[in-house]
């Protein structure tokens, strides 16, 4: 690394040192210098820092890819899961102990690629987890091959005439699985990042905050630039009520819509369980049970 | 004529009542104090064609396996009936349905497949049902009257217990049971008098019943179970419909997962937030979760995962059972990667093993996989368990104020063991990792780093080898011939060595829940004190025994059973005659010299 | 099986010996009397009738659950793989082999429970595949557990105090991925099953069929009465065109919609291959081809 | 001082250009016709903070392995390199950055820790590189500069291959580059003066370069791989990026699936309609195909899987070698689960092998796991390979006339093989499953058929064991000390017993690509001509080991290396001399009894 880079990592995260939320101080993170990924990271950092989460019930799951290394860039508890699995532990952690704040991190290929087989059963089960998926439309990681987010065309090592798949959308796939809280931002736009992320966790319920954080170091087509040309906010006046509505409008791709697509209120899964255990506890009712 | 022990089988369709006569048969042998053992063969499919049988074996002492042969077939459907004759010992009796008179028998196709030495005791079930219950549905109540006076068991408990079982539905449902039951019993009483008579239990109080699932789950949740995942699969469901139904009213939660992979992840979750959990499942599943059990390996979080063994490979035989999965719970893992694996024997073990199973992963911080079997999930036996009921109980090792001070969740300790804090509780934060990682739990890929923490994850099982129990051992210490088993095996190699004892042979028999680690030094010894070894297991490829031979530098005599049924006593006991012969033979050879 | 099951399975079966797609005369399905699955069996006979499809060249792959045990009741190849796995399996016969008619066959649990996370990629690749997911919102052969499309409340032995997840909905997760042909049919409605399960292999493309395929063994609640009571054939009017519209439509519980939902003509995935191959044949512009 | 091997080492951080600077190295001294290994060493971060290393071994001679230490180490970063001194040998030098002249070294905190009896080289590479290419990229070929003139290596075939490689950048790029190399050459000329002097080969011709993972690839497109279908994973990613170039211009295709049990399922389906299709991963991605590759075992479908074994357990060490995975290739499987496991040991048998993989799995009709290692897969070494091209190469039985008429897919043959008819092909239909089934593919659970079944799926292995070449046996025929290994080892292992025979021990190699099955007499009568056996391998477990001691029997004594780095000649080679050392203290002790 040279003194530039260098210095932007540096710069990066010294902003990041401005909040609390950090784990050591002399952790830098590995990430390439200016790779999408630090300003979700500092996001998150200020909103734990706005809703006076303590660390000690932060849990942080993470899959694995460039993304997947947060946990060890935060100040909570961490668990660095395998690729793709990042949500069914996650599952398994809120339900065991629903006091923890639990918040998945994880990328495209991770998400809707090896891990696509559990994200529509979380979000329909509603438990009550924030997902932040970090979409660079590429493998990270592993040096820049195709992902299921890259766009159609796209020239990689492993698609070397061009992808010849139809991308997936993250944001569209939430919201047919019935999540109750489904957002998308561009990585950039920080205040974005930090509202949305904060409110995803406040969200009671399962929450999407379909981030997209160009890989500066491997993509040659989804770039800061060409996602900042292609990104509008949803309407001021939309609502975010309407679950059709919301399917129509993150399907769109010109313009890719950020914002709040949909905010859902309702029992989550936890408080569903706790309904039926509440019975057993109660002495009168338990003789009307009949098991 | 006399017998201690009785094996009788109900064969038939789907509809023809084949689970209730087993569970009527074995509940009443059970009321009056005998020993009991079910043994269940279903088919894959649901209903459609397929053909099912019921083994129960009762005698009034200690039923160890399902023997060798049956002694009375009940012949429920024809067709399905014929195959299973040559299991018949050659002094029982096969009961079938005749349209009328035992004359007419002829009609039916069974009567020319049964040999003469055999009881053949042709009932009309059909009318007599007809005529008792107004419907074919007590056809196999019938059959119980029939089978009952020909075994020379007395009507009452019998009667008692349909009367228990059916109160529900009405004095009239009842009635006619009864009379139908009776029914059977006057028309064998008129046509053909008794025929056997089983001997009687000493001690004649009523015996429990009870499935090696139904222990694992009930062991599970009196130690502490506050979380399972399941997929569910063939024989292992009933162990997650159990805990769904009984976990929430201890204020725990059985989630169904969507495969299972999420079912192990979910897990792994749940005991990184530090509560106990666990997981059941079969071959097919056990493969799809070789990645997330590694995961808990390297992460040093602890997990329980109950295996109910079917026939293999792939989906395999779904409804038969077999001891195949041992290769793939040791070693099922990319890289180096240290586990647990235990194997009950009976279903006392299934309840106290898995307790064991629960402390030894919390406290060493690992995967323990439960090596149970079809054979012994679903067979009913008598239930022998003393509970332990102990609903918080913890054997986890917490950081103590100093450690705490300066707290890296993967200290490198003596015992290999590092105290760790769980989420949520105060004093240390960290990341856990499925990349190698130094003591704090940050990734680190330096060569010592690497060494040192495989080391320390190798280590624990030292540390774990240490505390075990001593395994058992069987039978005469002076024998030559000696055995070792694993699993569900170990009813019917203890009833081969009294077999062969009682034919002048002794023999002895090492045997251990513990499969890895296990007490290396007393299998040594063991071993070490027998001129031969015989190791008799149900699979094709001596998977135990290799494992033995990779240990201990041994060479067996192995059996092979291929699974599908339990295996036989006879066939182990005359290998422990012959090795004892060729060891004679031997002896008297190197004498000559 | 007594003889009035008995002649109900024979009479189910008679009919479809009336096509010759049957593999032999004397093997009977293995399902239960009255099972929802015979009637798309004997529509597939048909439409395999119609379409004059030599046995030879027809791979039915099928998952694990009763619907799984198609391949072994009809009469061409068949590959009975691993629960979930049909899909991708079947993407490796037609990619090695285009010629041959592929088809699948699987639960709903296998489906969109364990198979979930390959059903997304198949459709939005457009491989040109032809999918009947027979939904009887349960497991089936392991008997009667709940199942990802089992309706909220459900009672079942892993769901004793009633299923507190939201179900899936095959259709609409298809029109999400990218399907280029989505149908959903009542299995009892023979007619309707022959022309859409033939339709869907006229197609070139990846084609679902949704069949509503009740459990009379096991499931209490959705039964041939309840379904009747729930569809409604798609307004005689609907275009199978629009993708928005279709997802709308296909969400719709009350009533549920069958008919066909979206039909799209464009390249299949082998159809893009080939172009790329084909590149490599022409020896004018293989040197073109910087690789 | 003259020197027969060398090796350099070139250490920074991303942007330092150390892969390059390896490249460059190693073409020239391969373009000089000297023997080349080269092993990169990345961290497994992308670029952030990631340290990199890249080891080039060169001769006169054959290179069989990294060898013991290093000859020169080429620092373009302080940090990173300080740790590295530790390991240059007595007689080698350092390389590194100085602001302007050798006495401002200091400043730099390196010199430090450059032992006195090292040779210590301080050149200002960022002001040479400024001054002749206007930027401070080319500080490593300044460096290259200085290397080969401390090395004695003349610097017209550096300067030619800077043309060659640059030529398309334009003539004034490769200009600033090639007065980069000279100011690196003249500096220390004018510095310094020359150092060692590396001998050259007697025959000088060009050498091509290749690394194991592009041998795979070549392997089987040459022999008719159709199929390819993956999912990235280090270190196995760069096999599918091969293939997906490569095989559409032979009417191919790849494709890149959603995950690991997707990816081998195409390949099972692809297989299945026929066409030589295979997958490659590594330890992640093979636990996940577990479950897949066990529906091959059943329903004999061919597969080929190559494995690129990686440090372990879980996600373990993504850029680290290890042996860890045989375990889980061999019995990774539910139920008894047979299945053909190779290691090749060099580039050349990656190519050879990887057809030869492909001729068992269809003929036999069984999954192959083909398990290269990071090392082998990812090291630069000369390209050795006979090339074999055969497209339309098949093995596989199909049915004559006659076995057509009556055809079953499973017919039980004295050899286990069943020939087979492809879907689309006419004269036979059938279904295969992953269930147990009858020789006509149908489901049956029955125990005869069942155990038939095993039996033939077994007997295969018989089959191939009788067809396999003999293993190579390499060493003094007469040596007691026998070594056995597998994978990348084996070149070191070659390499120690060269050392201990000059040290005046003998010693005896027996390896074979083919892990299981292997002809056991062939083993066997090896270990038993051995008064001692050693086993080195790259695990902590020995897993290889294990494996021969429960299948031969045999007590070896075992060499674990962790992993991370390949392994080191020196202690073998003393390990062989402890061991023969041993050997002579028992025999003379038994001699005075
Ligand atoms: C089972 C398994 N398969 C493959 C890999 C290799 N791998 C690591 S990260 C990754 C992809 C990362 O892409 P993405 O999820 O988009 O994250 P990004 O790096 O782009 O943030 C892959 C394929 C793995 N670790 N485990
Ligand atoms: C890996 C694996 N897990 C679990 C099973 C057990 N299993 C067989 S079929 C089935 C579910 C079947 O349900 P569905 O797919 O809806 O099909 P249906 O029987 O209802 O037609 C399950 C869980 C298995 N065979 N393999
Ligand atoms: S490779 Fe891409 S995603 Fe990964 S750290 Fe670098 S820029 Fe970020
Ligand atoms: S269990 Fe249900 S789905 Fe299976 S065959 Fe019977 S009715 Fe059909
Ligand atoms: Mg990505
Ligand atoms: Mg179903």
């Amino acid at each position: 690394m040279n003194l530039l880079q260098k210095r932007h990592v540096l710069q990066s995260f010294e902003r990041a040192k401005a909040t609390k939320a950090r784990k050591h101080r002399d952790t830098l993170p590995t990430w390439c210098p200016g790779c999408g990924h630090f300003t979700p990271l500092q996001a998150l950092y200020e909103a734990m820092e706005q809703q006076h989460i303590d660390s000690k019930d932060f849990v942080l799951v993470s899959g694995i890819g460039c993304s997947g290394r947060f946990p060890f860039f935060i100040k909570g508890f961490g668990l660095h899961a395998l690729h793709g699995r990042a949500v069914p532990i996650a599952t398994g952690v809120k339900l065991a102990n629903p006091e923890l704040e639990v918040v998945i991190v994880g990328g495209d290929g991770d998400g809707v690629g090896i891990g696509g087989g559990h994200f529509p059963h979380a979000a329909r089960s509603n438990f009550d987890l924030t997902y932040l998926l970090l979409d660079n439309a590429i493998y990270g990681l592993t040096k820049g091959q195709t992902s299921p987010t890259s766009p159609m065309g796209m020239v990689s090592a492993t698609s070397p005439y061009g992808n010849i798949s139809k991308p997936l959308n993250a944001s569209t796939m939430a919201l047919t699985y019935g999540a109750t809280f489904v957002a998308r931002v561009f990585s950039q736009d920080r205040d974005e990042c930090t509202r949305l992320i904060g409110e995803a966790m406040k969200h009671k319920g399962f929450s999407l905050v379909h981030v997209l954080s160009p890989c500066i170091e491997f993509h040659k087509t989804v770039t800061y630039e060409s996602v900042q040309s292609e990104v509008a906010k949803l309407p001021s006046d939309y609502e975010p009520t309407d679950r059709v509505q919301a399917l129509v409008l993150s399907e769109s791709q010109d313009p890719i819509y950020t914002g709040l697509f949909l905010k859902e209120e309702g029992p989550t899964y936890h408080d569903r369980v706790n309904e039926i255990v509440k019975k057993f506890e109660e002495p009168v009712r338990e003789e009307a049970i009949v098991v | 004529m006399r017998k201690q022990h009785a094996t009788v089988r109900f064969c038939g369709i789907a509809g023809d009542g084949i689970v209730t006569s087993g569970k009527v048969f074995s509940g009443a042998a059970a009321d009056m104090g005998l020993d009991v053992l079910v043994n269940d063969n279903f088919s894959a499919e649901i209903r459609g064609l397929g053909k099912s049988t019921t083994d129960i074996r009762v005698s009034p002492t200690r039923v160890r396996s399902m023997g060798d042969g049956i002694d009375a077939l009940v012949a429920m459907s024809v067709g399905e009936s014929i195959p299973e004759i040559k299991d018949i010992k050659s002094d029982g009796f096969v009961i079938f349905d005749c349209e009328n008179t035992p004359e007419a028998r002829e009609e039916h196709g069974l009567p020319e497949h049964i040999p003469d030495n055999l009881g053949s005791f042709a009932v009309p079930l059909k009318r007599l049902s007809n005529e008792n219950a107004r419907s074919t549905i007590a056809r196999n109540i019938v059959s119980m009257g029939a089978l009952s006076y020909l075994l020379g068991l007395p009507p009452d408990i019998f009667t008692e217990l349909i009367e228990r079982k059916l109160s529900k539905k009405g004095d009239k449902v009842v009635q006619r049971n009864i009379d139908a039951f009776l029914a059977g019993r006057s028309y064998c009483d008129e046509h053909y008098g008794p025929h056997t008579t089983l001997d009687t239990p000493e001690d004649s109080e009523a015996k429990k019943l009870i499935t090696g699932n139904q222990a694992v789950a009930q062991g599970a949740l009196d130690c502490g179970l506050k979380f399972f995942a399941g997929y569910p699969i063939t024989p292992a469901t009933t162990i997650m419909e159990i805990v769904a139904r009984e976990l929430p009213k201890l204020g725990g939660w059985m989630l169904q997962a969507e495969d299972e992979i999420a079912a192990l992840g979910a897990v792994v979750g749940a005991s990184f937030a530090g509560k106990r959990a666990m997981t059941s499942t079969a071959g097919p599943g056990l493969a799809l979760m070789s990645e997330m059990i590694n995961m808990a390996v390297m992460s040093e979080i602890p997990i329980v995962i109950a295996n109910v063994q079917r026939g293999g490979p792939s989906t395999g035989l779904p409804t038969k059972v077999e001891q195949g999965d041992l290769n793939i719970a040791m070693y099922g893992g990319s890289g180096d990667s240290p586990r647990v694996v235990m194997a009950p024997t009976n279903a006392e073990e299934c309840y106290s093993g898995i307790q064991f199973a629960f402390d030894i992963a919390e406290r060493f911080q690992t995967p323990v996989i439960f090596l149970s079997d079809l054979f012994l999930g679903q067979r009913t036996e008598v239930d022998r368990i003393e509970r332990k009921i102990e609903r918080d109980r913890s054997t986890r090792v917490s950081p103590s104020e100093e450690e705490l001070g300066n707290y890296n969740r993967f200290t490198d300790t003596d015992t290999g063991i590092s105290p760790w804090v769980i989420p949520g509780e105060p004093g240390a934060l960290y990341s856990v990792t499925g990349l190698e990682h130094s003591e704090t739990g940050n990734p680190n890929f330096d060569a010592q780093v690497h060494l040192r923490m495989q080391e320390k994850r190798y280590r624990k099982f030292e540390t774990l080898q240490k505390e075990l129990p001593k395994p058992q051992i069987i039978g005469d210490e002076d024998a030559e011939i000696g055995l070792s088993c694993w699993g569900s095996v170990r009813g019917a190699v203890i009833e081969a060595m009294e077999i062969a004892r009682e034919e002048g042979v002794k023999s002895k028999l090492i045997v251990s829940m513990m499969i890895n680690p296990q007490r290396e030094e007393d299998f040594r010894a063991f071993f070490d004190s027998c001129s031969e070894v015989i190791i008799p297991e149900m699979n094709h490829s001596g998977q135990y025994a290799a494992l033995m031979k990779s240990r201990y530098g041994i060479r067996p005599h192995e059996m092979h059973f291929p699974g599908v049924t339990p295996v036989s006593p006879r066939k182990i006991a005359d290998k422990i005659k012959e090795v004892q012969n060729e060891l004679a033979t031997e002896t008297s050879r190197l004498a000559i010299v």
